[in-house]
């Protein structure tokens, strides 16, 4: 497989039953994901978007042998939900996309995950696809192409934009992996960096991130002693002013200097990685290198 | 959402947490009446949300009438770094030997919340946290057991608090932790906590932001939220109304975009070509046409903005609706009032184009050119 | 410490789960002016805490005033598994369609809570739990956490309640699950929890038994408890104002000591050498000579008891203070009202032997001697 | 060292201002344990039983470099000790003495310890001790001897009644654990055993269990699989009749028929174990064995 999902995927969508849930299952299926159930409680017996829905999350993995999920359950019940997911032990791969989650709620999903061996993206996400194969979320798949760069992302249409860039030149995807701008997020950048340093399909990661937070910080110095695949970087936020929340809850600069695009572009460069000024940049750096 | 004063004060208070004697007027004769209740000497507090009220001039102590009509006759319809005072808190003036600091926020790093103590109360506490990070105690908190109590007493005991309101101050801490918690806190701080002469401790002033996504499991605090309204620009209460995430800017290019990386790249974009952004604004995923033209109106109702730039990259946004938007907003002008540049991707993108009525707009096929192109339109207007 | 039935509702009810409406009555007449309040048909149910009251005749139900009266009659006052009926609670008879079970409990194998739901309600859930283990859906609870809204719809829908009632299960579970935390229980049952033929939920019994250790922060909890007290024998009773852990039992050995496992073994000893044990006392640590002497109190005071093994090691306990109160109890009595046959060991035990006085009590040297002869004593008075 | 504690160990005592705690503290240092220093608020800076007083446990360790704690404090408040104790990673062996500790509190506490590498000893134990070395709780050090024998029990007294026997007949032991008669306890029988099993200086194990809950029966699944260290054991509550509570809040037999003396016996014989009928018996076999 690429990272995290494949063709071979067995994915459960909680929340099917409501409008995004719907909307998206039918998306992915359309795509070629193998969604092969919903879970949403009360509605057990019934069937949605082609596929059964099952009452709990852990009936549907008992019957259906899925090892993923899509979370599209509203935001006061997708803490919840996210920790229903967690239970079950078979499920290696959550996906949250649900928007709004209460902060608190994420940071217990976010202790209990630090016990399991399952990987959480998101919340707050557009999902990941690995092109051609499987698409968990609710990324445009068109614009995807298969290929041998990874990218991960704190953005969705930031991604979307880079992505468009690279599949424009031919450069196809290996994965790429939204995780999410909420302040407190399931998979790190680090993390993700990680999967794709061990992937065999992945030739170069383009990596997004924005003001906000240290995660761009900490990738640089994982980067820097461990990574041998080239990183491509780019920072989104260097006119944001201080102390602004720029529509992300992550992305705000803090009065005390931190979590700047400057520090965060100059921690990359000084770890090895290139960072464009712009998307364009992005591409051509990447084409440069494969 | 940030409570005013008074009402952090309120929720503190009735979590069992002390502060001083107070209430709040509209006007110089309330505040008479109200120093008469609370009893002289008193501090008349300014009611905006802005850090720095006391050298800003929004805090002035009175020892009687005189004073104190002085102090609020001042304070009241000042302009306190841009928001117009409404309303004074008329409170105790607490005597004080010494001041500390507690607070409770959300560790974004670390994904848990921290409890902090410091003995450096009183001052700006993010130029003692950056100057002088020792003097700060912290105590990251478990947030599936909750703050334990020994963890309050450790903090306090950490940050050398003197041990005669140790006690006092830990059972304060681990209260503002329980509230915070309860309340779905993004922060929770007092600063000063002032201890007395006699080893009393009382809350001089209280913040408590709650987080927004959780308002809806706490309807007193979404109440409170409305009562004090931020008395904020007329393009940000209407930024408000639309419910777009909205931050104005010094510069001259009106940016409209959806999703908040690719409209921060966007601004980058534009300071990249030599422009300047006028603004951020993020319709958000899944705008229909009326929300684009409602964003639009936002661009357009900012005096500064002399040239648009309209970056879409649809996802579960459809390229289609946006252009109807578009459309729909701008043939409503006999002439329009600033040039707007369009580049749509993604989702339709294709079917908006056709839609898209190019006599109003300028079509630009990538996110580079649209910026270009609207940094020298705007370019222009300025010569 | 068990609450009575009609406890357990008032505080099940406060919680916001549905109860049958009911009153309590402590006579014919006041069970009557009850029924009327509650309206026929009514459920007579006697509030004594032994299980099995419905098979024991503890329940009746009466259609109208006469049948009350003689239910009520019947009940108040019978003596029900050692008890006496002092109170019924008059209740308004439900009519279900079907019964269910759910519980909350302490798992001590894992350490951890657990929910429990069964279709299988309205019988001995003990015996369902041995024949048919299956039918108990159980979910365990992180005690960090407490239960997640998810756990109590997994329980509902793995035990296959009817989809209709789900919810409204599911959140009575929750309720119950908080109850139990916030309320420190150590175990809280509905059964029957009943399902009328429109598809309501109503808890028709109730068992919430609260770990005495935490009763320190329910106050009101400890109140029900005395409202509630037992109608125990006379010598549970004594043995609760001294404080003792105290279980009667068949034989005629009297058998006192120091720590639970200790005197469970000496119990077993005087079985092992053809005795037959007349009761479990464990003085606890640190005895000192009054609770010594209280503790011989109680042995000479069970009618049954024919001789005594005293079997003390000291750790906390010493030697010493035993003798003293051995000495002081028994020197009150001009003849020694059964033999008793003291072992002193461990701390201080050599000053204790010292200072007892022999002339009252039969020393041992060892554990098993000292079982021995108090077995021998107690035969030859059975002869 | 021998299991657990030794000479070596350094103690710090939660509570040491209270009666049991500032009389215990006297008695291990006299026996020669190495009690470094006390912790207990809002009394930093005194000196009790010879050793130097800390506000907290973390503060204790940083000054005195302990390894190991021991809780007198009052059960309303031994549920958080715990938790301060099992916050400090320098403390490897933590021994609650009190008695009467919530069950939920101790649920929680046991939930922590799960994450840590720490023992928790007890509560509501007696303690433990390596004779003429160090020794932690309230145990009478005067009936212990060093030798080579291994003890493990449930019971405080019953310890000491099986010990004195040991003690008697020049059966020295090497380690003698009391784990608390506890409905929740922090290192049970299969620890313990794990531990002697390991342990080069212990030649025999004599294991001291009672009736309630499961404990001894997977111990003898323990025994079965892991075990050449031969173990010796004794069951109390034999004549306990179900569905009453003997004392200890463990020590109760369900009416179901699980947590019976004779199924606790018949595990360990079928696991190879001698089970004594009365504490000489046991010391019979001990004294055979060696």
């Amino acid at each position: 497989m690429s990272v995290l999902v494949d063709e071979d995927t067995r994915v459960v969508v909680q929340g099917i039953t409501g409008g995004e849930g719907e909307f998206h299952a039918e998306q992915m299926i359309e795509y070629g994901t193998n969604v092969v159930a919903g879970a949403v409680p009360g509605k057990g017996g019934q069937e949605v978007a082609g596929v059964p829905v099952y009452d709990t999350v852990a009936g549907a993995v008992a019957a259906e042998d899925a090892d993923a999920s899509v979370v599209f359950v509203p935001p006061a019940f997708a803490g919840d939900a996210c920790f229903e997911a967690l239970a079950v032990d078979e499920l290696d791969v959550v996906v949250a996309i649900t928007e709004g989650i209460p902060t608190q709620d994420m940071s217990r999903v976010y202790r209990r995950l630090q016990e399991t061996d399952a990987y959480l993206i998101g919340p707050n996400c557009p999902g990941l696809i690995t092109p051609d194969e499987a698409k968990l979320g609710i990324l445009p798949g068109n614009i995807f192409s298969s290929g041998r760069v990874g990218l991960v992302s704190r953005s969705g249409t930031l991604t979307y934009q880079v992505v468009d860039n690279l599949t424009k030149r031919g450069l196809g995807q290996s994965t790429a992996i939204g995780i999410g701008g909420d302040p407190i997020i399931g998979t790190s950048f680090v993390e993700a960096l990680a999967l794709f340093e061990q992937d065999s399909k992945t030739d170069a990661v383009v990596m997004c991130g924005e003001i906000g937070g240290e995660d761009e910080e900490e990738a640089a110095e994982y980067i820097d002693e461990y990574m041998n695949t080239p990183v491509v970087g780019f920072i989104a936020g260097r006119t944001a002013p201080p102390g602004k929340r720029m529509g992300h809850a992550g992305a705000i600069v803090s009065g005390s200097g931190t979590g700047t695009a400057e520090s965060k572009i100059e921690a990359l460069r000084d770890a090895g990685a290139f960072v464009g000024d712009t998307p364009e940049e992005v591409a051509d750096r990447v084409e440069e290198l494969l | 959402m940030k409570l005013h004063e008074y009402q952090a004060k309120q929720v503190f208070r009735e979590a069992g947490i002390p502060t001083p004697a107070s209430e709040l007027a509209e006007s110089v004769e309330a505040a008479v009446a109200a120093a008469e209740l609370v009893g002289y000497p008193v501090a008349v507090k300014a009611q905006v949300q802005v850090g720095g009220r006391g050298k800003a001039g929004g805090i002035e102590l009175a020892d009687d009438e005189d004073e104190l009509r002085e102090a609020a006759d001042s304070i009241l319809g000042m302009d306190l770094k841009g928001y117009r005072v409404e309303r004074v808190l008329v409170e105790e003036a607490v005597d004080f030997a010494d001041e500390l600091y507690v607070g409770v926020t959300m560790d974004r790093g670390e994904g848990k919340p921290v409890a902090m103590v410091s003995t450096r109360g009183g001052v700006n506490i993010e130029e003692v946290a950056a100057e002088d990070p020792e003097a700060i105690a912290r105590e990251h908190v478990d947030p599936a057991f909750g703050m334990h109590p020994f963890q309050g007493r450790k903090a306090v005991y950490d940050a050398g608090v003197d041990p005669a309101v140790a006690r006092d101050v830990s059972s304060v801490l681990s209260t503002l932790y329980d509230l915070w918690e309860d309340k779905d806190g993004a922060d929770a701080e007092i600063n000063p906590l002032m201890v007395t002469a006699d080893d009393e401790v009382i809350a001089a002033d209280a913040v408590f932001n709650v987080d927004e996504d959780a308002l809806f499991r706490h309807p007193d605090l979404a109440e409170m939220g409305e009562e004090g309204e931020f008395a904020e620009s007329e393009l940000e209460q209407k930024a408000d109304e639309y419910g777009f995430d909205y931050v104005r800017l010094d510069g001259n290019v009106g940016i409209i975009g959806n999703g908040a990386g690719l409209v921060m790249t966007t601004l980058d974009l534009v300071d990249h070509y030599g422009g300047s952004p006028a603004n951020f604004l993020d319709v958000g995923g899944g705008a229909k046409a009326d929300r684009i033209a409602n964003a639009l109106d936002m661009v357009f109702s900012d005096e500064n903005v002399d040239a648009v730039v309209f970056n879409i990259f649809g996802g579960i946004t459809r390229g289609d609706e946006v252009a109807n938007g578009i459309n729909q907003a701008l043939g409503e002008f006999d002439e329009i009032p600033k040039p707007v540049v369009v580049r749509l991707a993604g989702t339709n993108a294709e079917e908006g184009m056709e839609i898209l009525d190019t006599s109003l707009v300028t079509v630009e096929e990538t996110l580079e050119s649209a910026v270009q192109r609207a940094v020298e339109y705007a370019g222009e207007v300025t010569q």
